[in-house]
């Protein structure tokens, strides 16, 4: 088991997720954070003063999946949140040891999805 | 008598004997063909409507989503400063100025026809119309103001902010006074129809109401309010605390609005402000709990916000008849208001499709209509007006005329603001790139955040 | 004299030659029974206290946690919507109608005294009566509202939405109006005894600080409020800036809530409004200044909504006697509510372990009937109310009424809120589920939320 | 006629018959020294003008950080309260009291000459100035109190609370009431100079800006406002919507600051008020205007937050000349107001590197001194006044003088405040440790947090 | 050492946190989360449309322990959040390379508690 | 491949984020958290009452590094964060097994930086 950590774009996180549903991937947890990447920043000015924004806003996504998903959960991750311009993100893939579904107590492969 | 008067520095006049001061008056029983009393209530009125202006910003704002609220802002405050600048170089002289043909007037731009020196008395009365004509001049400006600052509201969350800086400016100089003249100014052709509205539900709020109407229809629908399959999706405001405020606000402001529309305060008419703010509140009231069972028998849940619009939808209805029907018809006229904007806030989303996204055109442009024609069938000559609706006595007469008016008040504005929207379009462009609309216009725009510092969720 | 003057659309009037239109006064020498001015005042003052229910609103929703900020809101919206109708149809009639044995109004409902067309001239003297009743029932509606609202913050958070509508419903046809009656109606049986209360401290504040006591003590603190140990623990409000707007705009209400009061413009008691506002507003700065210090030592820190509540029992402690008492005086009263209103707090939540969110009891309840004993004290004929009180010479007497008064009330309002609560609770249910509780009623109530897109923890 | 009127409880009145009351004026054709509508005029040009505190604390609040927000509030309050009690039992009495020398007022402490009661009537007056004194108590409180409440901006985020009290307790007690009687007390020398400023530009806002630059400066930039490379970074502020409804609001309020200064509504010189009102909306909307296009020429954006504080500017700019000047003139005093106030924040920000989070020193210093300086220019004696600018043919006397004024008002307020900062930083200190600063002031000096639940970024 | 991430229902935050500190754990750290998962969203109404909520608010709490506390972990955060309804919510355990105390630089085992 | 994930007071972020630039590590992640940890809470009070908060404002960092960047990572945060008082925070380390951009698709050790 994998678990896939994406930071894409907030406005991207619709086909993000539309992407991810055609996979039948229907299972992610969604957080607000911010990114300081390549992208550098960009030039805000508030009051006529320029503000050096190099902590610009993202959406962080959290799925964990079976290892046979991880390929489609990527690809379809990168198709939706891909524009081809610097900012659109990186995805982090960490191993799971275990998962467990609180409702039921199961645990491994079966609580994942 | 002095023509003039020395002026003395602000509060330095408190220490200076003030029978000296007074001596006009008082001394040589002079009277003024104006009475001070006047000159105060119209002013205060006018300071409670300019006073909706925050409360038409803060309705907007907590209605649509925390990425554009300071773009929203912005609109409501230029709208305000560039319009009562449009108002008075251009505006007022076209609605009151004297009228040619009864279509638009014609003189007293830059307010030319103002005076601040009074004459000599005649017969022992002084003509004081020259400074009247300041305090006429406030209050008409901050109802020009409300008109333009309805329609933001409609084309809010994705118009640019240039774009709407130029229209603000049209239609205070232009669209609004135009027909205004036609209703407010004695010799407007639909004055001497017998059209009654008296503050304006239709020479206000529906020309606001319909010109959002157009705007939103030109612009189109924001970025995932229609689903794929064409079905609405619910986009929700952001800051329901402050659009409450902003309801409050109006509701307040609505008492100069209303009863400020006396223009009076002294004789049987200036009495007459009471019963109006007795009807203007109630009917706030019964349109408020009206909207709110409305929409909880149809949604299955008492919404705050549709609650909130239909408190708006009652003031709207009764603005116009305010003066003219007792408070029992108030109550009634309000009930109707607020069952009717839910139906048509859902009309405008379900069926037309219009993206609307605070109900504008439901609160001012349908209410308003609705409440002018009602005038038709509620009013009552023991309240005022001269001519009784369909309820007391007086047939269809009043209906007809009132309907001949909404119409012509709604050709007219859809006809220029159509033609000015098209432009507009064709040239500088109504909307915003599909990629500012969906990081907001704060940033884009105006290359600023409105909740610095906060964790919000800008997807969408 | 015409006895109905014809009404011509609102801004019209402008164009027309005024000089008709105020022929009615300057021409003929008529003189009205009530003058223009103090129909403006009345109706200005109204607005004014109008304008206080988005102040309530406002703390009341910055107060208390953001899942049920909609909800508060919306409470506040139709109890003033529910009320005002309940009002108009019921409650002014039992408040202000003929006396039924010094206990209750029986006439005037739905208003049917007041009239909108004016009286031929008797003796040059015109009765403008019936149209001033419009004037007088804006005022005292709008203080009705003041009461019921108050409960609304008390009952915060976890109070079922229908079962507050009722409520809101029962307590302005009914209760407020019948303990009113006895205070302000001219034939009640305490104005008979003496009693002295001016703008309402218990009239008002009282009877909606001890329903929200009632109301809070049937509730039963929120969930989270009281730890194992039964030690209290701190359920911070989730917008201090919008509290203290309406902190601020409930002060800015107060000065048509006091001086409006005097109910007339003119003469001797309409020139006292300049006093009456210098003391609403003293108290209020001292109230402020003494409730920071209070919790400065006994917190350690200047608690900045205790502060702000500090500023408002300084308003409803000076309420009963600001026409009555010295400038000084008002200092004296807004330090001892200042102080008393952060006892009381402390008192309900550590001893009487009654949860009251935004301490409503405290402020209202307490303060309210504070502020009225303090009459008892302060009293002085040189600035009004023909009683002086113990300090100026006036023995206990007027004490002894003072406490009477406040006993009754106290007694009235707790009696018919327990029983009334007893019943709601027994049949509708005057909470919600445990689970609602935790999610907030904004989105269990209203299916919304009310900073969408904002991230908030939404826990306890 | 009945020295003293009996008081009876408030609404009671309602019921009595009213001519009984009014017996004295109508019957016995008494008149009163001020009539009653002056008294009504001055006491709700007060409430307006009260109204502005609310509006101050918004925008302080808006502009600076989620962080500070309870602690700027708290000042804001804490000006008021603690400055209001300072202003009855000091600050009148050494503005307005007899003049010693033409520098300082003597008398009047605890407004000691203020009456409640009637005298007899002379000759059919009756002389009512003891009890006006109260309204000119009121209004002018509420000037004191804008003065004191404009320096908690320059001086937000990074100043101790217990040093602000005390800050606040002198300005309004000493500092602002001795400058404000050279000006506004008929025997001040700057009066008798001929130094216009009719609703105090210089003596209310250049006082209140001026003291909060020395403030900013002694108490340096908050961290983090200047790189290690000297370059102003910005801090932007935490809640625009709040900012701009603070900004409406102050707008709102400056209805009763300008008009209301006629300190009358009758006679010529209360008709003014009308035309006032039209020249401070007029300044207002010019100067927002103004500050966007400057804006939007200089760093590319229309920057809300600026285009806010350029319709402050205007309000400044034309407060001293609101009386004085054309609507025209007011619409150019507005433009000049709204650009200079752009450039002078930068100037603050770039140059001398003063650090000002809202603005207030280039608002309220230099657009107050400003306008004071721009009456020289466009005064025109046909509005009031009395002396003509140098537009009008009054060449360069009246600019003289209106410079020897903003002179001595600058010197007075920087040499006082300079001392005060001085002693109080070598004494208690005037700024928080470094670690209070970074954790915010909330948290360090009030121990809560003022929108508890919400995630809010914190660094910085 | 193991990172234990658990999604929890937010007003289960307290009993979660009762149940963790029972067990002597008494370090975390909490983030707010949108869930999308087998609770498939409910239905909201706005001025009378419908809102497909699939993002529901969830806390996301971070627990780093050592490798003999996971199970009494794991344990007391189903305890703590359990309610047998779908949204329960999931924990998901990832091996955890190393630990540092920032204030006293100690590492590994020593640092987590 | 490691992921970094560092718990840091909110103040000193700015510090934290000096240190990574100067050794040139110039991508990262931010999340406001809530934190319980040794620091136990402080006690607020609010309108008389105490509050105690045991759940205090936290930073999140998370930063993705090649492993021979690991140190002087961990170096420049604690260099940056650390006071010496309790609550200066934790630094986990967990091993990442890949790492995509989404802009270009680039994967592992290439995509970090
Ligand atoms: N090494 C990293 N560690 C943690 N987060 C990263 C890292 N690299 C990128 N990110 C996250 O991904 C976002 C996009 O990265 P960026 O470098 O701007 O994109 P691109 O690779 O397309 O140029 C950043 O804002 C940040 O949130
Ligand atoms: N595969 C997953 N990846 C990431 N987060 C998940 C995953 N599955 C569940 N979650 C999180 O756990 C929450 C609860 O999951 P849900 O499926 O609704 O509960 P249950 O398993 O009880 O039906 C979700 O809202 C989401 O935040
Ligand atoms: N075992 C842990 N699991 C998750 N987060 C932790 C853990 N220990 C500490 N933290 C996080 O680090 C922060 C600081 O920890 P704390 O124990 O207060 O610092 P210190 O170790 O310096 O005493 C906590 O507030 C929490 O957010």
């Amino acid at each position: 088991m994998k678990l896939i950590i994406a930071y894409i774009q907030p406005e991207k996180l619709n086909d993000v997720k539309q992407e991810l549903f055609k996979n039948e991937i229907k299972k992610m947890s969604v957080t607000n954070s911010l990114g300081c990447g390549q992208q550098g920043g960009f030039h805000e000015t508030y009051r006529g003063v320029d503000i050096e924004v190099n902590l610009l806003q993202k959406i962080r996504l959290e799925i964990a999946v079976n290892n046979d998903f991880v390929d489609q959960t990527v690809k379809a991750i990168i198709k939706g949140a891909k524009s081809g311009n610097i900012g659109d993100g990186k995805i982090f893939i960490v191993s799971l040891d275990n998962c467990i579904r609180i409702r039921t107590e199961e645990e491994g492969e079966e609580a994942i999805g | 008598m002095r023509r003039m008067i020395r002026w003395f520095p602000a509060a330095l006049m408190i220490i200076l004997n003030s029978s000296l001061l007074f001596a006009d008056e008082t001394a040589a029983a002079v009277s003024y063909k104006t009475p001070p009393i006047d000159f105060l209530w119209m002013v205060l009125a006018a300071f409670l409507v300019f006073f909706m202006q925050p409360g038409f910003a803060l309705v907007e704002t907590g209605f649509t989503r925390a990425k554009n609220a300071g773009n929203i802002i912005m609109k409501n405050l230029m709208d305000f400063s560039v319009g009562s600048i449009a108002f008075f170089v251009i505006g007022y002289g076209l609605m009151y100025g004297d009228s040619i043909s009864a279509f638009i007037g014609g003189s007293n731009f830059f307010l030319s026809d103002a005076a601040p020196l009074l004459p000599k008395a005649v017969n022992g009365v002084v003509d004081n119309s020259g400074m009247l004509m300041y305090a006429q001049w406030i209050f008409q400006a901050v109802f020009a103001a409300t008109a333009a600052t309805i329609v933001s509201g409609g084309m809010a969350e994705r118009t640019k902010f240039t774009t709407y800086l130029i229209f603000s400016f049209l239609i205070t100089a232009f669209i609004y006074p135009i027909s205004g003249h036609w209703i407010w100014q004695g010799d407007g052709w639909l004055t001497k129809l017998g059209f009654q509205d008296f503050a304006g539900s239709t020479v206000v709020h529906s020309v606001g109401g319909w010109a959002a109407m157009i705007g939103a229809l030109f612009l189109g629908p924001r970025i995932g309010k229609y689903g794929p399959d064409g079905k609405p999706r619910a986009i929700p405001g952001h800051n329901i605390p402050l659009a409450a405020l902003g309801v409050f606000i109006l509701w307040f402001g609505w008492f100069g609005f209303n009863p400020g529309s006396t223009l009076t305060a002294s004789g049987r008419d200036g009495f007459s402000m009471a019963f109006i703010a007795v009807n203007t509140s109630l009917a706030a009231a019964a349109g408020a709990v009206a909207a709110m069972i409305t929409i909880w028998i149809r949604a299955g849940k008492p919404d705050v916000s549709m609650s909130l619009n239909g408190a708006l939808a009652g003031l709207v209805g009764i603005t116009a008849g305010c003066a003219f029907v007792s408070p029992q018809s108030s109550i009634i006229i309000g009930l109707i208001s607020g069952v009717v904007v839910v139906l048509s806030v859902q009309f405008f989303d379900f069926v037309l499709k219009i993206d609307d996204p605070v109900g504008a055109v439901s609160v001012h442009g349908v209410c308003g209509a609705l409440g002018t024609i009602l005038v038709g069938i509620f009013a009552d000559t023991n309240y005022g007006g001269g001519m009784n609706g369909l309820l007391n006595g007086g047939g269809f007469k009043l209906l007809g005329v009132q309907a001949i008016g909404i119409l012509s008040v709604f050709v007219w504005t859809v006809a220029t603001c159509g033609i000015l929207f098209f432009i507009l379009k064709k040239t500088i462009g109504l909307r915003v790139e599909r990629n500012e609309e969906l990081r907001g216009l704060d940033i884009e725009e105006h290359g600023m955040e409105s909740y610095s510092g906060f964790q919000i969720f800008r997807n969408q």
